[in-house]
């Protein structure tokens, strides 16, 4: 499962993306924080399409990128993850739910000083892989896990 | 009529704070004309569901810590399983698949639920069916592999379909609804929920 | 604690994966999951949100009487509120009646600020974009009992009187699905669905469910009072519609919480 | 009218904790009302938190992030009774600024 993702995100480059997305002045290069809310990127539908709207060429798995959230939710509306990242350099950390209508939930921008690690919480339409994606020293990371969503209750 | 009478004693006695604690019966009178005026009609829930029926008020008195004598539980048992009717076809079983639908949905009978729609089961909220689904309640005991445990024949069949329609037949004061007597379910769903429990292919035999 | 998260993660996926194995270890490792979600939501509960708005409605001018609520007698005296909620329901000789916090919030605003019963008592609970003054009030006002013992009384007649009514509601049968509160509520260890199943009428069960009431529903994403959660129990009971703050309600509520004396009260919660 | 976020920044270790809580419904735009007729979205899409001055932390949101956000980081560089300050948008221009100081 993990190689087919990692075909998928490393087949296709985004240089030429990147490009754009730098001259559009939705991401700015060193600088810690974007000035504006980066529409393109929050509507991409799977992970690749994400790394390119976030000016990447391909995202590399990394084990130095932890994912800590249940494996199951009790509730969708509310699904607690911290993502952390070991990875030197960390400028970014970004939440990604496949199956929710767009991929990507949240992405932080984590300036020097700064632990690279976050907590929040996302709503789940469904059961779902969920990726962390970072980007390190200008390269993105990323690692995925599957979050089970779970219905309860008496009146069904 | 009587039942007011009692009510505005009990009430007079209480105000009055004296030494006499009102009897069981003036507290249940008391209690019945706190719910009416304390629920309103809403949707399809009118007021007469706070109404009892012998069998509601039996197994209410019969509770919380008061033991239920044999002979009434024996007496209840006799008279649910006289109620049981049987379709005119004779055919116990419908469709598994259909079944397992209606054993997941928990629609139906709520002052929000719309009358019209067909009500669900909700097997799921009190008893495991099935290996697939993992979210199931333990209010009733597990129901996987029901007739491979019990048999297929007509005998296991027929108690099937009793059990579903009026489960007090075999247990007086069992938690789970009438769905044949009080008309929660369908004829045909029934056979459908049936069919759930006792066909071959279904998924809570394998 | 990675190393915990990330062994007990690698357990329940074996689990889940092997469909064949027991339904037992399938099970508990489902409700471990839970478990393990709900302790991650426990750290910043919303309702602290409501807590912070009650708080503001508490002290602010309002009504026609343009007075704030905190003459407000919740039973230890006017404007005492730590510990206030941990007592309730009670017996007030200014109304004459037993009120639960919420009908007593009605008598307040009522009588102080001049707003009508009937205003007070229209659309309680909060929906999508609309927040309401009972929500707030409620959450601020039992978070200052927070880690207080319950101490709920039946000396007076009406308190005693409440509490048998509420025995009896409790276990009235009835409606279409023959089901009482004690159908789901009067077992030890069952479930419905993935949800555990107080036996609200054993101390240990009641004290663990009231005390951790009102709470914030991640799935509505509003702080529910008790009132709510009857109303809403009810509703799935199959009974007709639980008028807010009626004798039924204050009644059911007094014996729910007087079972749970002795147990330090620890809401608002989150819950699911 | 916006209400005001519970912000909490404690000292651990050397590190300041903070935990922002935001009241806001974070719809979707996704939703329908009672009668059908879809609620437009409406959510937080920027966060900026400053200490001194400085950005330490900054956020991009969509519409999947719960309602009633919760948001929990560390920074390094705080001191008790210094303040974080904590800014959100929403994608109706709707802002709002709260701060806390460091215990």
């Amino acid at each position: 499962m993990n190689d087919d993702r990692r075909k998928v995100l490393k087949g296709t480059t985004g240089m030429a993306v990147m490009g754009l997305a730098v001259s559009a002045g939705l991401f700015k290069p060193g600088s810690a924080w974007a000035q504006a809310w980066n529409k393109a990127a929050f509507e991409t539908k799977n992970v690749a399409d994400t790394v390119k709207a976030m000016g990447g060429a391909g995202a590399a798995e990394s084990k130095e990128i932890v994912i800590t959230s249940p494996d199951i939710a009790e509730n969708g509306a509310v699904v607690p993850f911290t993502i952390s990242s070991r990875l030197p350099k960390t400028e970014s950390i970004a939440l990604l739910v496949e199956k929710n209508p767009s991929a990507l939930a949240a992405s932080f921008d984590i300036p020097a000083g700064t632990e690279p690690g976050v907590t929040t919480r996302v709503k789940m339409g469904q059961t779902s892989n969920v990726t962390a994606l970072v980007k390190a020293d200008g390269k993105f990371y990323y690692t995925t896990k599957e979050v089970k969503v779970t219905l309860g209750g008496c009146g069904g | 009529m009587k039942t007011k009478i009692i009510a505005l004693s009990a009430l007079a006695a209480l105000v009055a704070g004296c030494a006499t604690t009102p009897s069981d019966e003036e507290i249940a009178a008391r209690s019945l004309a706190v719910m009416k005026a304390g629920f309103k009609e809403r949707g399809q829930a009118k007021l007469d569901r706070l109404d009892q029926d012998n069998l509601q008020r039996t197994c209410s008195i019969y509770s919380g810590g008061n033991e239920m004598p044999k002979e009434v539980a024996a007496r209840i048992e006799k008279e649910q399983l006289a109620s049981i009717r049987y379709p005119a076809d004779g055919k116990l079983l419908g469709d598994w698949k259909a079944g397992e639908k209606i054993a997941q949905s928990g629609r139906g009978g709520q002052y929000n639920d719309n009358p019209k729609a067909p009500s669900g089961a909700n097997c799921y909220a009190c008893h495991q069916l099935t290996k697939q689904e993992v979210s199931y309640g333990t209010i009733g005991p597990s129901l996987f592999n029901f007739a491979k445990v019990r048999g297929f024949g007509p005998d296991v069949q027929k108690y099937a379909w009793n059990k579903v329609f009026n489960s007090h037949a075999y247990a007086a004061c069992s938690s789970m609804p009438r769905f044949g007597h009080r008309g929660i379910l369908t004829e045909q769903q029934i056979k459908d929920v049936v069919a759930l429990l006792m066909d071959p292919n279904s998924p809570v035999n394998k | 604690m990675n190393q915990t998260w990330e062994r007990a993660a690698r357990a329940a996926c074996a689990i889940v994966a092997l469909t064949a194995c027991g339904a037992s270890a399938q099970e508990r490792s489902a409700v471990e999951e839970i478990e393990r979600y709900r302790q991650a939501l426990g750290d910043g509960n919303p309702a602290e949100l409501w807590e912070a708005r009650g708080e503001s409605l508490w002290k602010e001018k309002a009504g026609p009487k343009n007075a704030s609520l905190e003459k407000c007698d919740l039973g230890l005296g006017p404007g005492v509120v730590r510990g206030a909620y941990a007592q309730m329901p009670r017996y007030f000789a200014d109304s004459g009646k037993v009120e639960d916090l919420e009908s007593r919030l009605v008598t307040c605003r009522s009588t102080l600020q001049g707003i009508a019963p009937e205003e007070a008592k229209k659309n309680p609970f909060g929906g999508p974009g609309r927040k309401t003054v009972n929500d707030a009030l409620v959450a601020y006002i039992t978070s200052e009992s927070r880690g207080i013992k319950m101490n709920v009384q039946t000396s007076h007649p009406k308190e005693a009187e409440a509490y048998e009514v509420g025995r009896k509601i409790f276990f009235h049968r009835g409606g279409p699905y023959d089901f009482a509160c004690a159908t789901c509520h009067g077992v030890d260890n069952i479930r419905i669905r993935l949800q555990d199943l107080p036996n609200l009428t054993k101390q240990v069960d009641a004290q663990r469910a009231y005390t951790s009431w009102p709470a914030y529903r991640v799935s509505q994403g509003e702080v529910r009072t008790f009132q709510w959660r009857l109303e809403d129990c009810f509703r799935q009971q199959r009974f007709p519609h639980l008028d807010f703050t009626s004798e039924a309600s204050i009644a059911l509520t007094m014996f729910l919480a007087k079972n749970a004396n002795g147990a330090p009260f620890n809401a608002p919660s989150i819950k699911r | 009218m916006t209400d005001p976020m519970k912000i909490r920044a404690t000292m651990s270790g050397d590190k300041v904790e903070v935990k922002v809580l935001m009241s806001h419904e974070m719809e979707t735009g996704q939703r329908k009302d009672s009668k059908g007729a879809a609620i437009p979205a409406h959510f937080i899409q920027q966060v900026t938190a400053t200490h001194n001055g400085k950005v330490v932390l900054s956020a991009q949101w969509g519409p999947a992030v719960s309602k009633n956000p919760f948001l929990s980081f560390k920074f390094a560089g705080g001191k008790p009774g210094e303040k974080v300050s904590i800014t959100w948008t929403d994608n109706k221009g709707e802002k709002r600024t709260d701060e806390a100081t460091i215990s």
